[in-house]
Parts: C-alpha cells; structure tokens; sequence
C-alpha cells in the first residue's frame, strides 16, 4: 500500500519498553547479510541466556561459517572451533565443567559434512550439552556451495545444474538421524521465518538449555534458516522459498521430547 | 480509548532494510526508507499511527534494531534501553521531503 | 625422592600424569601408545576423578583437548605418528589460539600405515610444523622411562608459562619397554586454578574471554604472528636443554637425541675404549633446539654424525649449527629397527678415516 | 607505462565487473594486466573492491596500498581510500550518494553524479559503466573502442542486446569527466 | 599456442586440468580456492563426462583420490591450508603407497583459522612433510596464472613418472587474481590408460595388484624406506627446476618462489636501476631444491635475502645451501601481507651496506 | 564323550569334493587367533565372489584393524585403506570404475568410530558398493579397547569396570541408522556364530555384491562376530557368549530390502 | 547302504584347533587331537566313521581347512582341489598311539 | 656386568612375565634393568617373545639381535633364535615339545622338559617358573631369593598363594638344569 508518510509523533518516555535487545547480545553491528536468519537465531539464543540468568556459567562455541563470529555478539565467554568440531570442543569443555551450560551453534556444512562424525558420537555419549543447528541448505560462508542439507535439483555454486541425487545422493536429515540415539534428551526441529516461529524457536531453546542441568543427554535444536545472499533472492522471497520448499522436507516440530517422569525426578 | 497503543524505535544505523519487519506488522505500520544510512541501505521506518505493540516487527528482526513501547500502565520506566539502544534521532522527515518532491 | 617401580614407558607417563594434576585426557587407541589409555581408565578416575575419555577419534580428541585447554583445564593427549597426522589442524588452531595443553607421539615407522615398530621418522612435522602456518611446539624428547614421566609435569609447566602446547616426542621401543622408575608425589588437582583467560563463564566482574586463532584483517593477523615470533624467541633464549657428554676434550661429536642418544652413548663409549676422543650431545628440546651449543663445539672439533632413526631430519639442524665449519653426516635406520652401536662405530670410524 | 586502479562500492554495483572490463580491455591492448578482487566473509558486509593493474611490464604485486586512480561508488568506500591516492592521482567518485565530498587538494577530484544519469538512462545497472567512461577519460589507460571489444566478451551472450546501452553509458561518463568541477 | 583467456588462478587451474585428460577431481570447498571446485562442477564433466565430487570433508576428498589413484586414475583435490593440514595422514599413505596424484594448497595465513589471505607460510608443511615418516612431496610453486595452469600438466606427468603425490604449492593472491593464461589444447581421456600395477581387477593373466604402504615387518619396512629413498634422490637429480635472473654477474642475490618471486624481481629492478648488482633465484620446484644453484651462487655473492610471505622457512634450506660461506638474511610479512617492492629495498640496503 | 581313537580309513578319491576352500582365498595361513570369525567372513566373501564369477572385476578395500592384511588371503585387487577411510576410497575407485565390483571390509572401531563420517556420507550418496561390517564389539587388533559398538558393562581394556553409559553413551547401533537413508539400498545383519547363519550371511554377501550392478544404492551387511583373544574366551565360548548377549542387542534380519519391482527394471 | 556316507579331509597343519567344527558336528565325528602341530595348536581329527558330509564344520572353519567329500554318484572327480588343499598326510595314528599308552 | 636374554614362546606360556620376574629382580639388585616385549599384530600370530637386559651400567638399547641366553619355549621359537645366541652363550629350552633339537656345539645347551615337569606339579602355569630356575641356575644373574622377593612384588595379591609353588617349581628347574645333559 502507498503510504503518505506524514511524521509520527513518539512518547517512548510515556510508555514501557515490552521488547528490546537483550543486554546478552552485545550492541555491534552484526556482519551478517541483510534478513539472515543468523541474527534471529543469535538474539533468542541470547535472549534464553538471559532469561534463564544463566549468563555467568554459558560457554558458548562457535563453528566456522557465517556465524564464525558469534563470539563478537554474544557476551559470553566463548570459542572458536575448527570446523565441524563444536560438538568435540563443547565436549572437553563440559566434561571439566559439568555444572557450566554449554552450547554449540554451527551451519549445515560445519555439523552434518565435516562434522558428522563427532555430531553422531556427541549425541550418542549423551553429552550434556545444546547443539544449535543452522540449516540453511548451504554453505554460506564460502560463497554458497552445496552442502549435505541442500534440496534435491536446488542450484548452488557447486551443483550449478541442481543437485542431482544419483551423483550427490539426497539431502541429509540428519536430525531425524540423531533423534533414533538414545544419547539425545530432546530433538527439535524450528524455524524463524514468522513471528509465530520464533516463538516457538525461542522456547525450544530455552528448554535445550535449562534442561542441560538435568544431566540427561543431548540437547539438539534445528533452525531451519534462510541464505538470500547464495540463495539469489530478497530476504522476504527467501523466506517465502524456506516456506515452501524447505519446511515440506524438513518439517518442523519435536523429535524427541522428555516425558513428565524424565523431567521431574530431575 | 480502548485500541491498545504501541510504538517502535528503530536503530536505523543498524537497520539493513532487509524488509522482514515491514512484511511482518499486521498493522502495515512499516515501509523503508527512501533514503540509505550509512551502511547504504534503505532502513525501517514507522509510517502508519497504529502500531498496537505486537512485537512481530523485533522478533522477525535478524539485526535486533527495533525496540518495542506499549503505552505504560505500571507507569515504570527502563531509560537505560534507550541509553544502550539508540543512536542518532531517528525522527527523519523523509515522508515529508519525499512530498516536497 | 618418590617411589621406584618397574613400568612401561607409556604407563610411567600416565601414571606422571596423573600424579601432576591432570584434568582431563582425551585420546584414541593406537599401538604402540594404547597403553597410555589404558592405565588412565584403570587408574586415574578412581584416583583423582579426572576426565579421561575415549574419543571417537585423534580428532576428536585434539579438539577435546581444545575445549578442554580453552577453559583452563590440564589436559593430555597422546597417539603415534599416523594419528598425530590426523591432529595436525587442530595442533595448529591451538598453537594459533594459544592454548597450553601436552601432546605426545609415540612414534612408529612411516610413511602411511608403515610398521609400528619404534621410528623418529616424525622430526620434521613435530620441530618445523606439521601443521599450516608459522607455529611452534616446544617439544621434549625422553631418553628413558624415567624421562618419559619426569616430561610431563615439566612439559605442562612450561606449556602454562608460555600457554604454549609442549610435544612429548618419543618412540614405540621406550614406550613399551620397561625400566626402573622413580615417580614423583601426588599433585593436589585444586593446587592449578583456571586463568584469567580461560573460557569460565563471564562472570560480572570481567569482560568476556574468547578463545580463537581468527583474525581476518591481515593487518590483526600479522600483530598475531608478530607476538606469537616474539613468544618463540623468547622460549628460544630461556628454554633450550641439552646434554653434553666428553664433548670439552672431544674432536668428533655425535649428536642424537631419545633412543637414538642411547646408542649413541654406547657408541661414544666404544670408540672410547679405542681411544678416539668422540663426545655426545643431546638435544633434550627439539625445538628450541641447541644450535648454540653444538655451534660452540663445532669450534674445537672435526666432524659431527648425526644419530637419527630416519633418513637424515634432525641432520639438517645440526647442519644450520656448524654452518660449514665441519662435516656433518647422518646415520640412520629406518623401519622401525633400532641402529646397533657396532654399525655406528664402523660408520663413524669410516668417516673419520676421510676426515683426517 | 603502467595505472594501478582501485574501484571500491558496494556489492552489487559492479564493481568487480568494471575492473575486469578494464583488465579485458588492456589485454586487448596486448597490456600486461592482473585484476584482484577483495575477497571472503568481508564481503558479507556488503562492500566490494578491486585493484586492476595494466602495465607494459611484468606486474609484480597484485595486491597494492597506493593508486594512481581510486574509483569510489559509496561514502564508505570514499572514506576509506581517499588517502590511498597517490599525490597527483586521481579520484572519481559517485556524487549521488556522498555526503561528505573528498577534501585533498594534492590530486584530481572527479565527482560523477553516475546513480543519478544512470536513473536518466532508465538502467541503475550501468551506473558503473557510466564512471568507467570517466576512468577512460580521465587516465588514458585504454582506448574506449577496445573497452567496447571488451565488453562483447565479458557480457555474457544473453546481455549482448545491452551493449548499446553500455555504450552510450561509457560515452555519457566521458562528457560527464570532461565537464566535472570538484565541489571542494 | 593455444587459446588466451584472462582468468582467475584457480580457474585457470580447473580449466588446465579438464584439458591435461583428468579423470577425477575430490574436493571440499574452502576460501580462497573453492573456485577450482565450482568451475569444475560447470565445466568438467559435460565435456570430458570425468568424476567431480564434492567431498563430506578434506580427509574423505585425500581418501577418495587415494582410492582412485590407486586404481590408475589421473586425479587432483585442493585446497587451502587447514584443510591441507587435515589430509596430512592421507598424504603420507598417499606417498607410501606411491600413487601418482595431483594436490593443490591454496596457501593462507594461520596458524589455526587465521586469516583467509594469502600466505606462504606452509613451506615447512610441504617440504619437509607434514604428515608422519620418511616421505616427498614433489612441490612445484607458480608465480603466474600461466604457471598455474601449466604445473597442471606437469604435475601429473612428474607423478606418473615417479609414483609420487606432487602438490602444487600457490596462494590465496594467485589463486583469486585474474591475468592472461595461455591454454594448452585438450587431451582425450582415454590417451593415458591404468598402469600395470593398479587395482582395475585382477585378470587372470597376472597376479593381484595391492595398494598398501603397510609392512610390519621392521626388515621389509625398511627395505621399502631404502627404496623410497633411492627414488627420491633420483628426483633431485632429475627434476630440480629453477628460474636465475642477473645472477651472473649478481654481488647480491634475492632467493624468492611464487607470490614473492614477483616482488623479488621488481625489487631487483629497483636496485638495479640504482646501480646495484642484484640478481633473483626463483626455485620453482621447492621439492627437490635447488641447493646447487645457490650453492653456485654463493661462490661470488657477498649475501642472499630470503623473501618470503612468512616468518621465515624457506631460509633455512638458503642457509643449507649457502653452508656458511655468506650472510643470509630473511624479509617476510605474515598474515596474509605481501611486502611491497619498497620495503623489501630498504631491507636490503641496510643488511647490503652492513656487508660492505 | 569319549571318542576310542581309531584310525579311519579315507577314500577321497572314491568320493566327491563338495565343500572346499574356494580359489579365491589363497591357500595361506590366516594371521587370526584361532576361531576369529574374521576367517569365516573372509571365506564366503571370497565364495561368494567365486559364485558371481566376477573375481575378474571385483576390487577390494581392506581396513586397519585384525583384517588389515585381508589382501594377504583375497585373491583380487586390493586396496588397503587408512583408518576408517575405506568407504571414501572404495568412493574413489567406484566413482572412476562404475562398473567393477568394489566393496570395503571393516571393522566396528573403523567404519563406526573414526570411519563414521565417511560411512554416514557414502551411504548417503547412495554409492554402488558393498561395505562389509564386522562388528566384534571391541578394537581387536590394538589389543581389546572399547568399541562404539561394545555392550554396556562389557569390559575391555579401555573399559576395565565395564561400559558405563553415562560416560561412554550407549552401544551405537550405526545399521540401523544407516538403513534410514535412502542413499541405502540393501541392509541386513547377519552372524556367522554357526552354520545356518553362515549360509545366511554367505547368501546376503552374494546380494550385496551382485546388487551392485543395479546402480541403486548402497549395499550393507553386517556381521556380527567375535573376538576371542580379546574377550578373553575360548572360541566356543565367545560363539555362546555373542548368542546370549550379542545378538538379543544386536538382532539378525534384514533391515532394508529391495522391493521385487527396484530388482526387477534393474 | 541307505545313509549317505560323507568323509572331511583337514589340513592339521593349518588348523588352529579353535574346536568350532568339533562342537558344530552333528555326528559328534570329530574331536582334537592330543599332539599338536607346528604352529602349536591341537588339530581337528575325524575320529568316528559317521560322517555323512553335511558341511556344518566346514562352514564354521575360520581356517578354510576342511575339505569335504561325498560318496561319489557322478563319478566325478576333481582332483586339482586335493593338490590346492593337502600339505602332508592327514592319517595319523594319535589315537591308536594314544589308546597304547 | 650385563646379561642380555631373550624369552620366546607361545603366548599364554607366560614368556613375558618370567621375563619380567627377572628384570624386577635385577631392580632389586640395583641393577641397570631393561625389559621390552614383542608387541602388535604379530602377536596375533600366537607367538611372543620378550628381551631383558640387566646390567651393571646403563643400558643402550632395549632391541638387541643377538644374546648371551636364549630361552625358547617352543619349537618356532627355537628355530629362530638359535642361531642367535652369541658364542659362548647359553640355550635353554623346553625339551618335552621338541621335535628338532638345537644343533649348535660353540654354545651351552640345555634341555630342560619343563611341561613334562609342570604337568608333575599339577599346574602348567608354572612351566615359566621351571624353566627361568634353570635360567638362573646356569646365568647367575640374580640371586634365587631375589626372585622369589620379585615375586611377592609381581603377582598380584590374589595369587600370592601360588607363591610356594612357584617357589618349588624355580628350585625344580635349578635341579633340573644342573643335571640337564645336551641330546645333540
Ligand atoms: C577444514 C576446513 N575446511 C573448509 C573450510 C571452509 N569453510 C568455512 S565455513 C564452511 C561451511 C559453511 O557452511 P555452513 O557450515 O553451512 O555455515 P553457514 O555459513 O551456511 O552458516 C567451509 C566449508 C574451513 N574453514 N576449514
Ligand atoms: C589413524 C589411526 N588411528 C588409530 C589406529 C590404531 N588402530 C588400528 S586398528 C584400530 C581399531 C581396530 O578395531 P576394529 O576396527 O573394530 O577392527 P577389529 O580389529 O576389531 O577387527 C585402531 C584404533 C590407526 N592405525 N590409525
Ligand atoms: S551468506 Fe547467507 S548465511 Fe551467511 S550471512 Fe549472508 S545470508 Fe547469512
Ligand atoms: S527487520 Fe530489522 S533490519 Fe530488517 S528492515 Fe526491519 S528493522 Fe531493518
Ligand atoms: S509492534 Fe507490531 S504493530 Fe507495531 S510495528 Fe511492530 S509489528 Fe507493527
Ligand atoms: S584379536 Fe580378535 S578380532 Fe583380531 S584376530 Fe584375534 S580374535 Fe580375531
Ligand atoms: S561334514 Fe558334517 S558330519 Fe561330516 S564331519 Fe563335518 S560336520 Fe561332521
Ligand atoms: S574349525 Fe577349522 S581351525 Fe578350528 S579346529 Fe576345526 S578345523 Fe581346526
Ligand atoms: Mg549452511
Ligand atoms: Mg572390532
């Protein structure tokens, strides 16, 4: 709609803040491209921190990929992994600190190509920690090849005909994978193309955390995301496509979830 | 009145025009910019009075530049969100220059 | 003094690790290291409630070590030669990241599979870098078992005092044989308290700690580099050790370092006996290495053998050291067989009869 | 003879494409040439550049920190290598956009108000054709028939029908230069 | 002469091996070389229907070109330094196995994730072996786009003739810049077939062919290391390849390779229109190296500066060559810095007029 | 009971061979401890390649474990892979020769410890070749070190008080993981603990080799077996031991089967 | 006769005596002997005359040492596998020596 | 001093633990000890062996090719280490599964049937003990009372009921060995 864009007059002062940055998010301009899906998935991590008061005992781990630099906007105390071993770090971390939080944030290259190996045997030794998992079906960082996520005839820098599954096989659910190990607490599948989604991503997120104090396994969080940058599209059209054709092969929802019992006899 | 009052304020420095909020306000309160800040983007801006404080515009929003009011029942304040959020006024006429146009 | 036991190499290690406060070791079996894990699982748990893990894999476990130094842990690990290839990255985002933690090869016969028969065929890749980039290790080189436990808790010490990480470079032979061993007393665990650095959790009264070896700005990244030379130079001018042995009056030096400098001793004795004034020197510190010292001797004498079990590394330092003063030759044996004193002394005598 | 060029903007300006033009058109001119591109996660912050070098001689050094010619399509880029020109170098710049113009007085300022002519032109995606016109005009560096010999090779064949338009782009940025007067 | 073209190094790389008859190319993208793998995915098998696959990670892309060399294939992985770092187990299975193979390190500046520039700080990595044991890579260093495509060609054909890994040693800067490549026409595929000892099925006609660089056996380990050996001294008499300029009548010389050779040369140009006698040594093999050349050299130089995007590898086997008889000084930038022509000048002024 | 120990007399040459030692396993002395099921999984692989007749284009990868040296027995082309690496090599030499034979032969330690990567990624891709998966339950050429695939409380020399879950995770049960993607074609688990089960397994070898032909997928067979030197039994006594507490973990069957019809337009 | 007559014959050199075809014999035919071969292992003896050639201890040899033979109704012979599979001669008089002690 | 020995057999005969015994008791003694293992695959193979030195002064290699005792437990391993023992040395080895003796007239032979004489003691886990008797009968490298103290220190606490016997099968050996007369 055309909008006749007179001034708007503004009483911040007069009223009450519901919802702004959170003070775990540190105040720099993040390097991500416009409308990624990073910066969402950053804050609700950030803000689940924050809600939970947890800020002094979080160590977070940071892969490498776009979100590399994690370590610049979350205000924690962090590291950098070698790609593809987050969950290997955040293992040496919890094992000498068992009572701290830990959590893993890495891409689809970082945690399902390279990654895989100590993705499976993280979760399979039930390691008391929260694996957040950026599924954007590429790898962003390097300029947009395929990665293992990537949908079948989808074109990126390295399948420049669409993936083609007699040559690269087919995209790689691999939380549906973990979910089958006894070693996984609880497995999710979120998005955070809506508002209504990053509700519930937030939510997921928070449990994935908290539940950690209950030494019961994994905890593994699935975002599926956008990359309009190696995409090729507006952030609003990528979203769209997320919607349409990442969701029906990744569908989202709980894999795994606790029972009453598991959680309460904590 | 009885319509809930809201409000945004955007850290239009920070804003990378990426349009997400303007698609997600159900009041179609947003639009960007036509000018770019100093990124060079065509940044978010409230052009409608009719936000109602829903929130859906900070939570699709990837850069964390929009902080949401409602108008304050408790009558309690938070300054230092503002102190720690905003640089720059973010009040700009350019709906108005536009016009001028 | 502690207490005196018949052990294994590798187990005198675990058991040195154990006593020096060890927090956390990660690794994975390979002969002929695997007893390292083993001793650990047996004993260090019950004895301290250390971590040790079994990881999946040597690089898994490097990066555990990574997580597990990062957040100020004292940690280990060990493998031989084709499982310290497979940490090679991950040794050099240590090093770039600055992280003190102790590395140990225990080395096999190369290249590939090879044989898993005792070798020093890992020289190069432990004292120039295997890994990508301008790095180093300190790396100390036992000549016993007595040795091999006495490295460690030196080898953490200096790895703190540089946050540096420190190779432990040995061999298959001094791993599995045994020898008498003196072992130092137990070290309280809460005695070493987490850094300022470490990855802790941000408490309120700190900035936040990151631990990466990043920096994409080449203009960041060369100050990195910059500091970490200087950090080089540094352990360079303070940490050399090296042993000497009859080099004051000798004229023909041999220069060998771990198994190789038993031989080599063996060797220097013989010709000794014969009445061939030959001196010992032994590298104890790979890197940093004591060119200085062999410099110093290549003063007085006529020649040098380089005493390796490899086709002719370590040869290229000694080299560098005399700087054409005299010859330096190499002997070596490869495989995985262990050069008897006797073909040394025929070799050296050989290359001192064109000497003269 | 040799120019060693950057032209900086943002991504998406065609930056990288006017500089391999350029590179094109000096190899045309049996000129040694060598185009580097910044590259990597910065250009996640949206910016972009590349140092083109032609030459007579061998090129040593495909990375540079000083220019005989800055090319400047946004602020930031402006800011950032004004200083990098060389005294008695050139900057041409576009004008749309700029706040702050440049300041020096120790080399050739050349404003282009290239956005703008390009919204004449009724295509903002030769805007970087139009300050390539200016560069040609500016620094004899090659001819403007050769950058058009380029042109049919860098475009792909779908975007052939594009070339006059790019032409009378490259013509426009040359009157443009001709008649430029820094605002300084 | 072929077909000129202004390309980007890698491209020209990828494009020189479709043409050089590759059957296969492994690999895992990585800054700054992932073009190689995206101009392949484009062009290379709808013409010459060969096999590009993107890997799960560098160590599966060392395996899967193991596999295939091992089965007669011309094949080729790349990739920048810390992925190099991964496959060093590879590499040394690769070496002891003796398949002939092509690798590609678009060097960067580390240690660890560094930075994504270009580097030359994995000399010590490439030449001295990275990975464990006894072993060579045979490492040619381009200075050109031109050269990157050529080595291609000569790359595989040095390891056919050989049985033994070469790897391409380049930069982040060659890699990602543009410049007229003069392109080689194609080969057919089918013009080279499998070599007798391959693994393509054992017909009944000759006995099993096995790949393996296991021998557990100390004695036959050894014997396979002696003949490792043999063929490696054979390469550096054969195959020592080396760019001299103005070396003749040269009182100083620049030794440089690759990326810094360029800068060398324009350094020497400077100098000598200055009116001084410097002369360029470029080793393009940096495995087997030309330690003669310089060796030569050093008979009538006053000094040698080793330029080098490190903190100084390459020096070293300067200083070998070299054995005292001169100074030899080292000029480097890290993290991802070229030195530019100017600086390196002033350097050379200072350590020349100490020399006088 | 007691045998009085006369002497049988032979007639061979009046009777007929109807089982021997197949000729493509060559007449040497196996390296395995007495009773390792290694040797029998060695023969009817090698039975089975005989039965195809395709000795001629079959090309074999060995692993690094007991079996490194199956190319000393295997009378056919083979390569010996690093550890854990044989499904990326046998990838190598399928994707050059897409119509040879290639299988890879690995141990637990080796294709579900440092091998998983690899493993996950080959069947993923759906690459035409057969992998061979000998799960002893232990690592049993370094000496009897905990496996991923060691029971719970099983002792080993890396687990001297028994297999804890919470330290060590749950025994990892990879075919059934690996049967969840597509990239699969054929996956059973099979035991070669007595004679049905040997003809069982012998039969599931001889599909997984011929399917290859087909171009659809991943052939997997799995095969539990023991490790008596290491489990510290006798043969006979391993053979009760993995009945009774083995295979109630590890049940036989078939896991993923080709449909008549993906056999039939072959 | 109406039962089938089977006969095995075993290379003892190469026999590790793990016992699996002893306990995997119906017939209870087999059994390991007292001495033991060069490598140091008791062989596996057919000690009974009740072999009937059902294959069940050639199928759990590890060692793919057992040859197994039945009563010839095709006359076919093939004597190439006797030459691959024999070293030495596989009668021994263990038990008999044995019964003499 | 230096006595530099080498005990092959069988796995499971307990080579490497009579070899240990030995080396523990020359630790006793203060001496210089040494014992290193055959280890990996090969022991796959069924056969292990294992090399003790003991010495008055430090030792240079654990790895030695030739020795001044043999001690073989088996045929395999008397075939191959033979020819090992150095002029002047011994060979000891257990007669009883013996099918080729040792040949050799420049060294000491001696035959010792160790089974056989296990089996007397009702237990053959002490052949091992029978035959390191002998060892120390013939070589007197350490004292028989340090054995046995080596003992207590070697088995663990659960066994040290066993110690008598053991005891009683060193002292077995001793005899045996003193009358042990060469077959050749
Ligand atoms: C060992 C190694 N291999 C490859 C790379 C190059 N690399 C950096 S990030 C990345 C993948 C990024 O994709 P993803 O993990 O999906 O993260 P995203 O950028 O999409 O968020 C790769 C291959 C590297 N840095 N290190
Ligand atoms: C990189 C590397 N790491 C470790 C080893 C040591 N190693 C050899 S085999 C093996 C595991 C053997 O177990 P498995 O794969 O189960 O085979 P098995 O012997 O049980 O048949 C290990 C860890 C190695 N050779 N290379
Ligand atoms: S490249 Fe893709 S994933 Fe990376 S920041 Fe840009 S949009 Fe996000
Ligand atoms: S969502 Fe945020 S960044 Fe995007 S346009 Fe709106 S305010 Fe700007
Ligand atoms: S709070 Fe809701 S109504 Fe107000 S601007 Fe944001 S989205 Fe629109
Ligand atoms: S160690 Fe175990 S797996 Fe290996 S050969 Fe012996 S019994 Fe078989
Ligand atoms: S073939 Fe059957 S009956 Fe004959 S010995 Fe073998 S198992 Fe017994
Ligand atoms: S199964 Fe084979 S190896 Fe075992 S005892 Fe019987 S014949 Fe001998
Ligand atoms: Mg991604
Ligand atoms: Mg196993």
């Amino acid at each position: 709609m055309e909008h006749n864009m007179q001034e708007i007059e503004h009483h911040y002062d007069e009223m009450e803040i519901i919802c702004e940055r959170p003070a775990t998010l540190l105040d720099a301009r993040m390097h991500y491209c416009p409308g990624c899906g990073h910066g969402v998935a950053h804050r609700i991590l950030m803000e689940a921190v924050e809600e939970l008061g947890i800020q002094e005992q979080t160590i977070g781990v940071a892969p490498v990929g776009c979100s590399v630099f994690a370590y610049h906007y979350m205000n924690i105390d962090m590291q950098e992994a070698a790609h593809g071993r987050a969950t290997a770090v955040a293992t040496g971390i919890k094992r000498c600190y068992p009572d701290k939080y830990v959590f893993t944030y890495q891409g689809d290259g970082d945690l399902a190509a390279i990654g895989t190996g100590e993705t499976v045997h993280t979760v399979n030794r039930g390691e008391n920690v929260l694996i957040v998992f950026i599924n954007n079906a590429i790898y962003g960082m390097t300029g947009g090849q395929m990665a293992p996520t990537t949908l079948i005839s989808q074109k990126t820098s390295t399948t420049p005909y669409g993936r083609e599954v007699p040559f690269m096989g087919n995209p790689l659910k691999i939380t549906e994978l973990l979910a089958q190990l006894p070693g996984a607490f609880y497995v999710t599948r979120q998005a955070v193309n809506t508002p209504a989604n990053v509700r519930k991503a937030k939510k997921a997120l928070l449990n994935g955390l908290k539940w950690q104090a209950l030494k019961k396994g994994t905890c593994f969080v699935e975002i599926v995301s956008n990359c309009p940058t190696n995409w090729g599209m507006k952030p609003v059209e990528s979203n769209q496509w997320l919607e349409e054709n990442m969701l029906p092969y990744y569908p989202l929802g709980d894999m795994k979830v606790p029972s009453k019992e598991e959680l309460e006899n904590g | 009145m009885a319509k809930i009052r809201g409000d945004v304020k955007i850290d239009i420095e920070k804003c990378k025009g990426c349009e997400l909020c303007v698609v997600a306000c159900p009041q179609d309160a947003l639009t960007l910019s036509n000018e770019i800040n100093k990124q060079g983007y065509h940044y978010a801006l409230l052009v409608e009075d009719v936000c109602n404080g829903c929130k859906s515009c900070a939570l699709v929003c990837p850069d964390a530049v929009i902080t949401v009011y409602r108008e304050d029942r408790s009558g309690k304040k938070t300054p230092v969100a503002e102190v720690r959020n905003v640089t720059g006024d973010i009040t700009i006429k350019v709906g108005a220059e536009d016009a001028a146009n | 003094m502690g207490e005196l036991r018949l052990m294994k190499g590798n187990e005198a290690l675990a058991e040195a690790a154990i006593r020096a406060g060890m927090d956390a070791y990660f690794g994975y079996p390979i002969t002929p290291q695997s007893e390292v894990l083993e001793y650990l699982t047996r004993e260090a748990y019950r004895r301290t409630e250390c971590t040790i893990l079994q990881a999946e894999s040597e690089i898994a476990s490097i990066n555990m070590v990574y997580g597990a130094a990062g957040a100020g842990a004292r940690v280990m690990t060990s493998s031989s030669s084709p499982g310290i290839s497979l940490m090679q990255e991950g040794i050099s985002y240590i090093a770039g990241a600055e992280l003190p933690c102790l590395l140990v090869n225990v080395n096999r016969g190369g290249p590939g599979l090879g044989t898993i028969q005792p070798s020093q065929g890992d020289y190069f890749q432990s004292v120039k870098g295997g890994g990508h980039g301008d790095y180093r290790l300190i790396v100390l080189a036992p000549a016993t078992v007595q040795e091999m436990a006495d490295f460690v808790q030196e080898g953490w010490d200096l790895a703190d005092k540089y946050r540096n990480p420190v190779l432990i470079l040995t061999d298959g032979a001094l791993g599995q044989m045994m020898e008498k061993v003196d072992l130092r007393p137990q070290v309280d665990r809460k005695a070493h308290d987490a850094p300022g650095w470490a990855t802790t959790g941000k408490t309120g009264d700190r900035e936040r700690n990151i631990i990466t070896s990043l920096f994409i700005k080449p203009e960041e990244m060369e100050q990195v580099n910059l500091r970490l030379q200087e950090k080089y130079r540094l352990i360079e001018k303070n940490e050399i050790r090296v042993q000497e042995i009859n080099t004051e009056d000798a004229d023909f030096i041999i220069v060998a370092y771990g198994l190789s400098a038993r031989i080599g001793r063996k060797v220097m004795e013989l010709l000794r006996d014969e009445g061939m004034k030959v001196g010992l020197i032994r590298p104890i510190t790979l890197w940093p290495y004591p060119y200085e010292t062999i410099s110093k001797a290549a003063e007085h004498v006529k020649g040098f053998l380089a005493l390796e079990m490899n086709a002719g590394q370590m040869v290229e330092d000694v080299r560098l050291a005399v700087n054409g003063r005299c010859p330096v030759g190499h002997y070596g044996r490869m495989g995985g067989i262990i050069p008897s004193p006797e073909e040394v002394v025929d070799e050296i005598k050989t290359m001192y009869s064109k000497i003269q | 003879m040799v120019e060693e060029v950057i032209f900086a903007g943002f991504g998406g300006q065609g930056v990288l494409s006017m500089g391999q033009v350029l590179a094109y058109s000096g190899m045309i001119e049996n000129r040694e040439v060598c185009w580097m591109p910044s590259y990597g996660p910065e250009m996640r912050g949206g910016t972009a550049n590349c140092i083109v070098t032609v030459s007579s001689d061998e090129i040593s050094s495909p990375i540079i920190g000083t220019f005989d010619t800055v090319v400047a399509l946004n602020q930031p880029s402006l800011d950032k290598f004004e200083s990098a020109v060389r005294p008695g170098g050139t900057l041409i710049y576009d004008s749309t956009n700029i706040i702050d113009p440049p300041t020096r007085s120790d080399i050739d300022l050349v404003p282009i108000p290239a956005s703008e002519e390009a919204v004449k032109l009724k295509n903002t995606k030769i805007m970087n054709m139009i300050v390539l016109g200016a560069f040609i005009a500016k620094r004899d560096t090659v001819q403007i028939e050769t950058v058009l010999k380029a042109l049919k090779q860098v475009l792909p064949e779908r975007h052939h029908h594009l070339i006059p338009l790019n032409e009378q782009a490259l013509q426009r940025g040359r009157e443009l230069a001709n008649a430029a007067v820094p605002v300084a």
